[in-house]
């Protein structure tokens, strides 16, 4: 414990602090700057994470980070894609590879007609798609079931006034025969055989059907697949996957997720930094604190440090004395603050709800706050905040070991 | 304008050939519509029923060749119509009279169009029809001794011109230009203007598995 | 006997603004081994300033020190530290004890700067607390102390390194007659028995004249003093020479 | 000069105390935070009003504010309904709207539409779509199409710069639109009880004009004549869907609207903006509260330091503080005196704040874009926001908010060291020398 | 010839922690209008204590002081304020002037914060500078001031406001010997001038011995000296008597 002597002497003095007036009520506050500049950089950082994740979970979730097109400029099949199909499963990061066959198409129903995304997909490479754990009637494998079925999201079931058993047509109007009748577009009469809910877009804008269905509508010969889609464990290593992917596949296009959603990403990732500065602000301006604290304690203990200079204590001591006691303030608000920070975070819904105030304004009354606490996130936050009351310390620290025992001593 | 294009008679319709007529003075023209439509419903009358095989080539509205097809067509009256197309894929028109059908058999389908609104949409039609009323949604030009140009006056229908070409009195072929300027050029071979069709012929029955689509 | 402390031609002035004050001027003095020293002058005259000066904490503007025979003012920073810790002990009078500390570990500190491990210090402390009387109040805090028991604290913490040399500035100033006088008797013990040299500092000439040998401070030097007690003189507080050169 | 007392002496301290070193460099950093503090934070709120001005004047002046569309029916006569609409103050102007949605093909290439048939005139009162034309011309209203000659045919339409690029046309090329044909009249829909749906209505209609606002917009709008819509609704000629209203607060816009819904003798619904874009609106306050609430806690952290430096001058005045009692200065002397050596750096950093802040968010696009350009980097990208560059509009009242804000908090910063000041004991601080 | 200030029995003690030291224990004074007392004692005796009793600047534990016959400790904190203001100046051995001020704002502050006018008050502080030697230093800083300056500046600030009684406490005690006697003349002459009675507490017997009347505060009390100078005794610093009841 009293080992070695001026970090005994530091804490000791850290810890008497609250007794002595005035300094400690400086200290209090240069604490209280720390964690509150810390409690809030841990809040707002999960809630920004949190929307993050959850733009991430809604998008990447069905938006294939990687996709593999034998399509050049004109539409065409890809020759035996289940060896390709083999060879991109063995990549690592790599979860799942669907084969696909995709066009634009007009879906109508009696009173509607709207543009939508058709994709030829095989159910059962379709296992770990997201859809399946959202159907709401039916299911994706019935497509393998009666000839000419057909899934579609409930908000697109929804606005074409149809449901399960209907029938609605499909029209490919790029795909036209060429009658006496003039130009007739290719169409076909489907049933619905499946409705899903996700949550998202693609409620509304995609129709799956079987893949050997879409590829007689799109006049291609087998099953059509034109298309393998990647599915990687972490989106962001698409970026890393796909010039490998381009060496060994030559022939094929690889366009990645970050194509179509890049900006919005861009977007969210540019907020949150924007809000680390501003919140960082006040743990910069709280370590001020931490820097007059220390100094008053320096003025208070000038006495001290002059005799603790009689006994021989070397100036290189005295600083370490000091920055001893300021790093304890810093500690202190560090800890609390984070602990504030995480408890804040973890019930930061029940919170809300229970003090009424909705931030999102009346149309989003029961939508919680989606909060995504990292642990890294913490980790740096205190790092950070550490680093900075320790830099606060050094002036201080360096101005009493200035202290001239004579003058200090001095007592006519 | 187009070139590289085998000799199946008929001379192409130019584009130029559209704005002449729109310059004369009003009733010149209006007499000469008048004539050349007694001329060609003349030679429609003298044509009872005939059957052919036809090349098919069609081109984009500025000139390049998008596709080539044939098969085959018997045509009796009233709207009596038999079309199969064999290449670049299968599909067959039926019109017996009361119901255009159109029948896909790559997605086994069958569409069934009331035979009324169909014919605003389809002037091949009109070589079938026996009901002068209906030309007068069209204005009939003479090119040249052997072609005549059927225009349709209402600017949405589905077919902006067609064009008959004659060989005297033998249809030896036509041409369709749709809304967009898409042009579809159709050659007759072999065609026989003697044998009466068979009825059956203009008989459609919904081959097994298909489903139908009916829009009537 | 060999001289514990030797000043040699010291010299010290400030300078505050226009205002040049020469404190020391010359100041010679020779200590001998287990001494009892005196060395008197009134208030202002820069007892304190000879006082850093011997004990390595400010440096002579001229002239030189050696105690034990060592240059200290030709020692670095850190040496100079360390030799303070070793070999001169200090006494103030105030006590400037550490309030956060108890007795104990006041008197400890000392030898913890100097390395010692924390059980042998606190036996060494409490030897000491009870030399100077005060062995049944080692664990409490300085606040809870009287004035007298804060001096002998000081005491004891100046004394537990065992330091050839002590340097008193009017240890007893602060304290009542019979606090300075029951201080004054342990001070002249201590230096009977552990045959180290006191130089203590005092305007209280009565105190000076119980001692082994006097000097007065005059005009920054010392000189001797008769052992009768006061010199006659209008003012007994002789002042040092104060030039007053105003620019 | 000299009255009142604690004025003079605390800003003679004030002054006097940029002498020594350390004290100065706190009071300059809490002076530094309050500063920055308000600073931003005006900025902030400026940026925040300019974000409610945009959505306010510029997206909302082609979204419509609010429409009453027929439930099923359309509505019959609607000059008369439109003059009744009218009569409400609060309405500055409404129009006619058919509204279809289909899809817009040329050649291989096809893409959803929003169709809007308009009365050329009537939608100028009502969106000032036609600012926004980059190529061709608005449409051609009725009267003067006799102007334009015999063959003027009503198939012109207007369309977003986003559809324009995606198939590919430019002013003066056909393109054709399809849309079911059964969904347009009720009455068609009762008889038509069976499953089969009637084939795709087609229509070729030459682009007239192409208008580029920038957002989401151009990708879905397209506008055709009011003639042209009734005729592919097989509407009579005074038959709509609905009406287009102009409100003078767009913010009451839900509430305006019903009340005109009643006013109209048909069973219609209400639509507002809000339900398109009110998620916009919500963002925005959402941001400015929470960067509100940030940066006062930037303001109170700096005016901690005030106390801090003010509980060192008191030290540091212990002596003067002593002898102004012995001369009978009374407590509040010294603490008014205190008061206002702490107050100076709170009204310093809030007047350089305000001062800053000001002309920054006067000028803040075109710095941000000065910015962007050098960075070659796009602060808010067009396909995620809603505008793609940074506006600002300084509103007074923020300013006034944010520098009260500080100074309150500074005042308050400065009462503890103050009332510490007269507790200063004469007796113990002059006794001892 | 009436009071100017009465004390009755005055009695003060400090409490620290369990100690309780008794540092005046019943004090008597009575001084008349003009007279130039001294209180003799030595450094920790009570002095100040007394002094700031007197002047209203601490409050006893008991007794009464009468100023002009009125009995200060009744008033309240703002009139015991405005009261020292208008009759009691103060003057101490550390200058105590305000080093951001200027010597005529430093001898204009009482009058500011009486609240005269600030003309005024620069007039009235420039003629009692002129009075102290000091007419031509008005616009110097302390800082700027020699240690016998600044003592005739806080001098001229205790006089300005006219009041019947000077405390000051060793007024010459931080200067060198020379100087003290040139401001030890401005006092005398200025007590005969102004007709304002001083009360001067030392530690210098030479210095009480030269003004009308010495007393010695001992154990406590006020007690009369012989005019002739020291009074014998091992010690001439008396010390308050110190009960020590050590809890």
């Amino acid at each position: 414990m009293f080992q070695p002597v001026s970090f005994f002497i530091g804490l000791r003095y850290s810890r008497s602090q609250n007794r002595s007036g005035f300094v400690s009520f400086i200290t209090f506050f240069s604490i209280a700057g720390i964690l509150l500049g810390v409690a809030s950089l841990i809040t707002v950082v999960s809630v920004m994470n949190g929307f993050e994740g959850e733009l991430k979970k809604k998008i990447l979730g069905l938006v294939p980070h990687i996709v593999v097109s034998a399509e050049q400029e004109k539409p065409a099949n890809m020759p035996h894609w289940q060896q390709q199909r083999e060879k991109l499963l063995a990549y690592s990061g790599v979860k799942a590879v669907t084969p696909l066959i995709e066009s634009e198409a007009l879906i109508q129903s009696p009173s509607t007609l709207q543009g939508v995304l058709l994709q030829g997909i095989i159910p059962e490479y379709e296992t770990g798609h997201i859809i399946n754990q959202h159907m709401v009637a039916g299911e994706l494998s019935s497509l393998d079931g009666m000839p000419y079925s057909l899934v579609m999201g409930q908000a697109l079931a929804h606005k074409l006034n149809v449901s399960v058993g209907d029938k609605i047509r499909l029209v490919i109007p790029n795909k036209t025969v060429f009658t006496p009748m003039g130009r007739v577009p290719v169409q076909r009469t489907f049933t619905l055989t499946g409705v899903f809910n996700v949550g998202s877009q693609i409620d509304d804008a995609v129709v799956y059907i079987q893949s050997r269905a879409a590829a007689k509508l799109l006049r291609r010969k087998g099953d059509g697949i034109s298309q393998l889609r990647l599915y990687l464990n972490d989106a962001f290593y698409a970026g890393e996957l796909t010039p490998q992917l381009k060496q060994d596949l030559s022939g094929y296009t690889f366009t990645t997720w970050n194509e179509s959603q890049g900006a919005l990403f861009a977007a969210v990732s540019m907020e949150k930094n924007m809000m680390w500065l501003m919140l960082s602000l006040i743990v910069a301006v709280a370590a001020f604190n931490i820097v007059s604290a220390l100094v008053m304690v320096v003025i208070d203990k000038q006495g001290e440090i002059g005799i603790l200079q009689t006994l021989g204590l070397a100036r290189g001591e005295i600083v370490k004395i000091f920055i001893t006691q300021g790093m304890v303030n810093g500690l202190w608000g560090v800890v609390l603050g984070s602990i504030l920070g995480v408890l804040l975070t973890l019930n930061l819904n029940t919170l809300m709800s229970v003090t009424g105030i909705n931030i999102f304004g009346p149309g989003y009354a029961s939508q919680l706050l989606p909060i995504q606490l990292e642990a890294w996130n913490v980790a740096v936050i205190v790092f950070s905040a550490l680093m900075m009351s320790f830099v606060a310390t050094l002036y201080p620290a360096y101005r009493a070991s200035k202290t001239q025992p004579a003058e200090v001593l001095r007592n006519e | 304008h187009v070139d590289g294009h085998k000799d199946i008679g008929a001379k192409p319709v130019s584009k130029a050939y559209q704005t002449a007529v729109d310059t004369a003075p009003a009733d010149k023209l209006k007499q000469e519509a008048e004539q050349a439509k007694l001329a060609l419903l003349a030679k429609l009358d003298n044509i009872k029923h005939f059957s052919a095989q036809f090349s098919q080539q069609v081109f984009d509205a500025d000139g390049n060749l998008l596709q080539n097809g044939a098969g085959n067509l018997v045509v009796g009256k009233p709207d009596l119509v038999y079309w199969q197309t064999t290449e670049p894929d299968e599909s067959l028109i039926v019109s017996d009279g009361e119901t255009l059908w159109f029948y896909d058999p790559f997605v086994e389908q069958a569409t069934a169009y009331g035979l009324a609104n169909a014919i605003a949409n389809t002037p091949i039609l009109l070589l079938t029809s026996q009901d002068k009323s209906i030309w007068q949604n069209y204005r009939i030009s003479k090119v040249n001794d052997t072609t005549f140009a059927v225009h349709a006056l209402d600017s949405n229908s589905q077919v902006k011109t067609l064009e008959l070409n004659f060989d005297r009195d033998k249809l030896t072929g036509f041409v369709i230009v749709d809304a967009s300027g898409q042009l579809s050029r159709f050659a007759l071979t072999g065609s026989d203007f003697a044998t009466a069709p068979k009825k059956e012929q203009f008989q459609f029955t919904l081959p097994p598995g298909a489903y139908l689509d009916d829009q009537r | 006997m060999n001289k514990v402390l030797v000043c040699r031609q010291l010299k010290k002035s400030y300078q505050q603004g226009q205002i040049e004050t020469k404190v020391l001027q010359g100041l010679d003095l020779e200590v001998e081994q287990g001494e009892l020293l005196a060395v008197v002058g009134s208030s202002g005259c820069g007892k304190s300033t000879f006082l850093h000066l011997a004990g390595a904490l400010d440096v002579p503007s001229a002239g030189e020190v050696f105690i034990n025979d060592v240059n200290i003012h030709k020692l670095s920073d850190k040496e100079r530290a360390a030799f303070r810790n070793r070999h001169i002990g200090f006494i103030y009078q105030f006590h400037h004890l550490m309030m956060e500390f108890s007795a104990l570990e006041n008197v400890a500190m000392p030898l913890l700067i100097r390395g010692d491990n924390a059980k042998s210090a606190r036996v060494k402390a409490k030897e000491m607390l009870t030399k100077v009387g005060l062995g049944h109040r080692c664990e409490h805090r300085p606040g809870e102390l009287s004035g007298g028991e804060r001096q002998r604290v000081a005491i004891a913490r100046a004394l537990v390194t065992e330091p050839s040399l002590i340097l008193a500035d009017e240890p007893t100033g602060n304290l009542d007659f019979d606090t300075a006088e029951q201080i004054f008797q342990l001070l002249k013990e201590l230096n009977a028995s552990v045959n180290t040299s006191f130089v203590i500092v005092t305007h209280d000439l009565g105190l000076a004249a119980r001692m082994d040998r006097q000097l007065k401070l005059d005009h920054g030097r010392l000189l001797p003093m008769d052992s009768s007690g006061i010199s006659a003189g209008a003012h007994n507080e002789a002042a040092g020479q104060q030039e007053v050169n105003n620019v | 000069m000299f009255k009142p007392l604690s004025l003079f002496l605390g800003l003679r301290y004030v002054r006097s105390r940029h002498g020594n070193g350390f004290s100065s460099f706190i009071s300059a950093s809490s002076t530094i935070g309050i500063a920055l503090g308000v600073m931003v934070l005006i900025v902030v709120l400026s940026a925040m009003n300019g974000f409610e001005r945009e959505l306010a004047q510029r997206l909302l002046s082609v979204v419509p504010h609010a429409e009453i569309i027929g439930v099923n029916e359309p509505m019959n006569n609607w000059r008369a309904q439109l003059d009744k609409v009218e009569e409400n103050p609060r309405v500055l102007a409404a129009a006619p709207v058919i509204k279809m949605s289909g899809m817009m093909q040329k050649n291989a290439e096809l893409k959803a539409v929003e169709l809007r048939g308009v009365d050329a005139n009537l939608e100028k009162r009502v969106s000032s779509i036609e600012d926004y034309i980059v190529d061709g011309h608005w449409l051609a209203s009725g009267d003067n199409r006799v102007a334009a000659g015999s063959n003027f045919q009503d198939n012109q339409v207007v369309l977003g710069a986003g559809i324009a690029k995606k198939l590919g046309v430019n002013v003066g090329d056909t393109v054709q639109i399809l849309l079911p044909k059964q969904a347009l009249s009720a009455q068609q829909k009762q008889q038509q009880l069976s499953q089969s749906f009637q084939g795709l209505l087609t229509r070729n209609l030459v682009i007239a004009g192409i208008f580029k606002f920038g957002g989401t917009v151009d990708d879905s709008l397209a506008y055709v004549s009011l003639s042209q819509a009734a005729d592919i609704n097989q509407f009579r000629d005074n038959q709509v869907h609905g009406i287009r209203l102009k409100l003078d607060d767009v913010f009451q816009a839900p509430g305006i609207a019903r009340e005109v819904a009643y006013q109209v003798d048909h069973y219609v619904y209400i639509y507002d903006w809000t339900r398109t874009q009110g998620h916009l609106f919500n963002d925005i306050q959402l941001v400015r509260m929470v960067m509100f609430i940030v940066l006062v806690l930037v303001i109170a952290v700096a005016s901690f330091n005030i106390v801090s430096t003010l509980i060192m001058a008191v030290n540091e005045k212990k002596g003067d503080i002593a002898i102004l009692k012995t001369m009978g200065a009374g407590t509040g002397v010294v603490m008014i005196t205190f008061i206002i050596q702490g107050a100076v750096n709170g009204v310093l950093g809030s007047v350089i704040g305000a001062l800053l802040g000001v002309y920054l968010a006067q000028n803040l696009t075109d710095i941000i874009l000065a910015v962007e350009a050098l960075f070659q980097v796009k602060f808010l990208s067009a396909d995620v926001y809603f505008i793609d560059f940074l506006p600002s509009l300084l509103n007074w009242p923020d300013v006034y908010v944010t520098v009260i804000t500080a100074l309150v908090m500074s005042l308050l910063a400065t009462i503890y060291p103050a009332w510490r000041a007269t507790k200063v004991e004469p007796a113990q601080v002059l006794g001892q020398l």
